[in-house]
């Protein structure tokens, strides 16, 4: 599970602040994600992760700092220039294709990053290769069985899995799983989330988690954000540690 | 209905199915033949409907496909209709090259008002189209020395389709020019459908904000979808101009472009089909209701949109999609589908 | 040179008065609900004919017509609003407009089959006619009348929504409906009351309309466009944003035709479209 | 979904198989105009006329019963009221159009009627061009050259000399400027001041304004049926335009009799030219005005006399032929006839097919309560001067 951090950082943000008027959502922060490493983003409510994922990814713009991707500097990019360069994010709250089914959607996502979804004389099947990676994409998700069925009609955990399906349809370098486990069941949130850490090796993955148990026991690197700032980073170990964490989570306890 | 098997035949077999010929959309295609052997002296009104299913569908492209909701599509109607209508004029009255004429003149504004359409959504979104609409209107009344202003265009004469075919009366050759033209793009329409741009439309519509997050080009394919959607319109347009020899203010009316909408929503948007059935229903039932009595026809089809919403949300298509695929109905016909060799 | 302005800009104000009349009910339901009424203009028809039908049939005096415009308007679209649409609610846009539609062409049907085609004739009262001269400015009584008349509605509905206990519990669901509903708040009893309160201010709209743009059955569909312009510059669910934006189209309309004739026709679409590109929402909008 | 579409278009398909009934001894008359919409009155009034007639003159005429077949253009729309035209002659078999209320549909008529050969009468239409469109059209209504040039020349007459002219931004506005200005020009007056407002104006009262700025001793306004003129008619009261001083003439749709009765006394002494009023004073108005009224419960106005002397001219013309509808019989026998209609004497130019008739001025005043067109002055056998000016 211990990750060696050895290569350079393949995400980082250098000072990053952001307000909206009096409230202070993300002040300095910064943060290095190696790659490989399974980051788990933790907070009390309002502590600004679902922010900082939004400054990550171009939804919101920060007021000041830096966001480096590879080392190239992708602050002044748009959402989608974002993406094409391997930055990619789920959503807490489902956000999917209702009307589609969920190998409609994997393959859309496919076709836009090969630039395949230019094209408009050549039928969808006619594309084998990437309708048989949207395949194994689902099939590596547990959604094999259901690929043909309307996403609406999707049970809610499935849904949970078909929004990092099509995240992972992407290629991300980096993946950002906002609460991924968000109102699925416990026992199918543990599945969830050993389907998350056996992605492959070459994604680097942050998660934000209110599950302390899942989030010690497959997160090999965690950070702990509280009023907009970082509180502290570090191993599962070190954190448990803590003093400032167990202090922070007093009231929390219901989560551990 | 039922995938299982298709989805064990692999992915990509599952939508290849999707995208085959039904035996039922053969049935329609040659039933758009009847008119020739049944009613021959409906070929006028056929050819009207032809051209308005062709409308819808141009509109379909948008609005079903990738959500756009147009209040001003007639702009595109309208300016396809006084191109041909202005080439005819000037001394080219030959229609198929006056067709492609009226196609790409509709297109090069599609194109141009995509940039700003692609940028807006909602409420704005379908005020601004009615806006460059009724400009678009207010510019062709104006421009009298061009388009003739409130007495329409004069001189529109246009020369025997294939130097062979002469528009006559009865609307022969109109209807058969016009169904063949819907024929084509309705091809046309169904492979852009099926293929990747097609999903990726879909995309749009479903969900905007997810496909941003994929790293889609959304507003690309917007502008894209939008310009082909113009070209079909100015066709259908041009077309209009054609088989009746006429062009008036009434092709760019707010009235045009709020009854193709009401004629898409009718059939059922997004399926393709809805649009063509949606001018069938309409169109015919308006030239039924208006000949029992010109003055109240307003009456029925009021009542007939209602009925549609309260029995067929989502369109007569939509309706029946809903209806004949619940278990009910599956358990209810299932005994007549026999004859078929398997479930309906 | 300066009186001229003035002229312009009190008559304008008064076309837009009316304007704000017949649309801030279908800002209101839109933001609320989400609710696409395009049967709107529909309900002031019906104000505007039961003003004719009192006048004409049984002699009324105009003033004591504009009441009852209003509640049979209010009590007809509640009916609508009880039995239709708030089945509805739930649907699909597309399929709110074709319902709506559909009512608009029965409205109108009905109307010619009732009335006539005919334009229904309005006769003022003489202290409504004629105007006054005020330092070189001519204003006219009936426009001083509107615009009187719809300053003291504007007053009343944007008192009443901020100040009672009625108001909070209408602009809390349409913040958020859930939330309201959450809070006990009966968020369909305030639909329907606003909903007849919107459809009321069309049918007294209708009514002072027929002097300045008559009154046949096709009235419910030629001014849903004015009516919509209004509502998506103003914003949706915002009273001042439709007085605003009410305001604004008619004085720029009016301006337009005075100093530009030429370009009269185009000015209101114009104004419209600039407006939204600037502010999709609307100058008031929350969202678009 | 695919099957329902299959049954759906079979029953398009069935709905549409009716036959046209055929009858050795009918003739069937195919009435193309707008009955719904926004031209829906004008439509109603020229039915109403073209139904008075009938009832009056039975519905058989030279041993053939008629048959009138309605159809709805709903508007503009010449792409339909072609479609319509076209379809009343093939599908159900008229061998005379009529009716046709709109320039644009009346032009695109024409076309069908010279193709097919068809007998027209339009009854409403009023710009010049129409008739020459098809060499089987006869009118009965007026066109805006003739009264409106008329107009002018009178205007300069009586003492009009520098005048303001506002019309309303379309072919026919466009046309009624040009013809009072040829009018009054050629008289001799100046034009100080022009303003056209558009189509879909609601308030006047800025319009109003510049022409008032500019001074002018005649102000000309054309404007179409509708809410306009009464809208019209009070913004020049409300401006406070003195019309002891300065003439404000139009065609007769402005002091139209509901426009008058919404205006009020705002309407006084409005100047207009027209062909027909209900106020007309002649023993053959008063009965048919007396007649209409208990059939409708209305006064007839310009459309319903356009209706009723179309169905004048189609009963006279199968007279004439002895019930042949041969449309070169019929279109000769309808040349040069001469009647005395409700509005006074008219006839049909021999050389044109077009309307002669007499132009009434009249002044808006209240006679025994009611506001009323009183006519103070004529101009008599008017020909539409556009047509004279064509190279023959």
């Amino acid at each position: 599970m211990n990750q060696i951090k050895t290569s350079a950082p393949v995400l980082s943000t250098r000072g990053l602040d952001k307000s909206f008027g009096s409230l202070v959502v993300a002040k300095d922060i910064e943060i290095e994600l190696p790659q490989g490493v399974r980051y788990a983003l933790i907070g009390p409510n309002g502590a600004g992760k679902t922010t900082l994922i939004n400054l990550m990814t171009g939804m919101l713009r920060p007021d000041s700092g830096q966001i480096l991707l590879g080392g190239e500097d992708i602050t002044a990019l748009d959402p989608e220039a974002r993406v094409r360069r391997g930055l990619i994010r789920t959503f807490q709250i489902n956000s999917l294709f209702p009307h589609l089914t969920p190998l409609e959607a994997v393959t859309l996502a496919v076709c836009e990053r090969e630039g395949i979804s230019r094209t408009w004389w050549k039928p969808v099947w006619t594309y084998h290769d990437a309708l048989d990676e949207a395949y194994d994409i689902l099939k590596s998700l547990m959604l094999a069985a259901v690929c043909h069925r309307q996403t609406r009609e999707l049970a809610y955990g499935q849904q949970r899995l078909l929004e990092i399906a099509l995240a992972l349809a992407t290629k991300p370098k980096v993946l950002l799983l906002d609460e991924p486990a968000a109102g699925v069941p416990r026992e199918e949130s543990a599945e969830l989330f050993t389907a998350i850490t056996s992605l492959s090796q070459d994604i680097t993955v942050l998660f934000i988690e209110h599950d302390m148990n899942l989030v010690f026991r497959l997160a090999s690197r965690i950070i702990v954000m509280v009023g907009g700032r970082i509180l502290v980073e570090g191993t599962p170990a070190e954190i448990s540690a803590d003093p400032r964490v167990r202090e922070v989570y007093l009231g929390g306890a219901a989560h551990v | 209905m039922t995938s299982t098997s298709a989805a064990l035949a692999g992915p990509h077999e599952h939508l290849r199915a999707q995208d085959r010929w039904r035996a039922i959309e053969v049935v329609f295609w040659l039933a758009t033949l009847l008119p020739f052997l049944v009613t021959p002296n409906y070929l006028s009104l056929a050819s009207q409907v032809a051209i308005t299913a062709l409308f819808a569908l141009s509109l379909d492209l948008i609005l079903g496909y990738a959500g756009i909701v147009s209040l001003g599509h007639a702009a595109f109607f309208g300016f396809g209709a006084y191109a041909a209508g202005i080439l005819s004029k000037h001394g080219w009255g030959e229609p198929l090259s006056g067709l492609l004429f009226a196609g790409i003149a509709a297109g090069l504004l599609g194109y141009l008002m995509s940039f700003i359409i692609a940028r807006f959504r909602h409420l704005a979104l379908i005020m601004i189209t009615l806006g460059f609409g009724l400009l678009l209107l207010e510019a062709a009344n104006s421009a009298g020395w061009l388009t003739g202003g409130a007495d329409g265009l004069q001189g529109v004469r246009m020369w025997p389709l294939l130097g062979m075919f002469r528009f006559d009366l009865y609307g022969f050759t109109a209807y058969w020019y016009s169904l063949i033209l819907l024929f084509l793009l309705f091809l046309v329409s169904r492979r852009l459908i099926n293929s990747p741009f097609g999903l990726s439309l879909r995309g749009i519509r479903e969900n905007s904000t997810r496909m941003r997050a994929i790293g889609a080009e959304s507003r690309a394919h917007i502008r894209k979808i939008y310009t082909i959607s113009a070209a079909m319109a100015g066709i259908a347009g041009g077309l209009l101009t054609q088989t009746t020899e006429t062009v008036s203010l009434g092709v760019l009316d707010f009235q045009r472009s709020a009854d193709i909408l009401v004629i898409l929503v009718l059939g059922g948007a997004g399926r393709l089909y809805g649009g063509l059935i949606g001018a069938i229903i309409f169109l015919v039932a308006r030239d039924q209701f208006s000949g029992i009595n010109p003055q109240y026809w307003y009456f029925p089809i009021g009542v007939l949109l209602v009925v549609v919403v309260l029995f067929l949300p989502g369109g007569i298509l939509g309706g029946l999609a809903q209806i004949t695929g619940s278990e009910r109905f599956q358990r209810m016909v299932r005994p007549l589908m026999v004859w078929r060799g398997k479930s309906p | 040179m300066i009186t001229s302005v003035f002229g312009v800009l009190f008559d304008g104000f008064a076309y837009g008065m009316l304007l704000f009349l017949l649309s801030v009910g279908l800002s209101v339901t839109l933001g609320m609900m989400n609710f696409v009424n395009l049967a709107h203009c529909s309900f002031g028809m019906i104000g505007g004919y039961v003003t004719v039908t009192l006048m004409n049939s049984m002699g009324w005096p105009f003033l004591a017509t504009l009441p009852v415009a209003f509640v049979v308007a209010a009590i007809t679209s509640v009916l609508f609003e009880r039995t239709m649409f708030r089945r509805l609610y739930r649907a699909s846009d597309l399929d709110q407009c074709l319902l709506t539609i559909g009512l608009v062409f029965v409205s109108v049907a009905s109307a010619a089959y009732v009335y006539g085609t005919i334009q229904q004739p309005v006769n003022l009262p003489s202290y409504l006619r004629g105007s006054y001269t005020i330092m070189g400015v001519t204003l006219g009584a009936y426009r001083l009348f509107l615009i009187a008349i719809s300053l003291v509605i504007t007053a009343l509905l944007v008192l009443s929504l901020e100040y009672t206990r009625f108001g909070a519990q209408v602009r809390a669901a349409v913040d958020n409906q859930r939330m309201a509903r959450g809070l006990g708040i009966n968020v369909d009893g305030a639909f329907a009351v606003t909903f007849a309160l919107g459809s009321g201010l069309a049918g007294l709209g209708g009514a002072l309309a027929i002097d300045i743009v008559g009154l046949d059955p096709s009235f419910a569909l030629a001014y849903l466009v004015y009516v919509l312009i209004v509502v998506s510059v103003g914003g949706l669910g915002s009273i001042g944003g439709s007085f605003a934006a009410a305001t604004l189209l008619g004085i720029s309309d009016m301006a337009g035709k005075y100093y530009f004739p030429e370009i009269g026709s185009f000015l209101i679409y114009l104004v419209m479209v600039g407006l939204l590109m600037w502010r999709p929402a609307g100058l008031f909008g929350r969202r678009s | 979904m695919q099957r329902a579409t299959f049954l759906l278009g079979g029953l398009a398909a069935a709905l549409l198989a009716t036959t046209p009934a055929n009858a050795q001894n009918t003739v069937k008359i195919g009435v193309v105009m707008s009955f719904s919409g926004q031209f829906a009155d004008p439509g109603a009034q020229i039915d109403n006329g073209i139904k008075l007639y009938m009832k009056q003159n039975g519905d058989t005429v030279a041993g053939k019963k008629i048959e009138i077949i309605r159809k709805d253009s709903g508007g503009i729309a010449p792409d339909v009221a072609k479609r319509l035209s076209q379809e009343v002659i093939v599908r159900d078999g008229a061998t005379i159009l009529a009716g046709y209320d709109l320039t644009p549909n009346a032009l695109a008529a024409a076309d069908v009627s010279a193709q097919a050969k068809t007998f027209m009468v339009n009854m409403n239409a009023a710009t010049s061009v129409i008739t020459t469109k098809s060499p089987y059209m006869a009118r009965t209504s007026f066109t805006v050259y003739q009264l409106n040039e008329a107009l002018g020349a009178w205007a300069y007459k009586n003492g009009v000399r520098r005048a303001y002219t506002l019309v309303s931004d379309f072919g026919p506005g466009w046309d009624g400027e040009a013809a009072f200005q040829k009018g009054f020009k050629d008289a001799g007056g100046e034009i100080i001041g022009s303003a056209r407002y558009p189509v879909a104006n609601v308030d006047f009262t800025a319009f109003v304004q510049r022409a008032k700025d500019v001074n002018p001793d005649g102000i000309y306004i054309w404007v179409p049926g509708g809410p306009q003129p009464a809208a019209l008619g009070k913004a020049i009261a409300e401006r406070g335009i003195d019309k002891s001083k300065v003439k404000v003439m139009g065609q007769g749709e402005l002091t139209y009799e509901e426009a008058l009765k919404s205006m009020g006394d705002a309407g006084l002494g409005l100047i207009t030219a027209f062909h027909y009023d209900y106020n007309h004073q002649s023993a053959k108005n008063k009965a048919f005005v007396a007649a209409y009224n208990a059939e409708f419960k209305r006064n007839p106005d310009m459309f319903s006399v356009g209706g009723y002397d179309g169905m004048h001219l189609i009963y006279e013309t199968l007279k004439k032929t002895n019930g042949n509808t041969d449309p070169d019989a019929l279109i000769a026998a309808a040349k040069g006839m001469k009647w005395e209609s409700p509005r006074g004497p008219m006839s049909i130019d021999p050389e044109t097919r077009d309307v002669i008739q007499t132009v009434y001025i009249r002044r808006v005043e209240r006679v025994g309560g009611h506001l009323v067109n009183v006519e103070f002055d004529k101009i008599e056998n008017v020909k539409d001067p556009w047509k004279a000016r064509l190279p023959k």
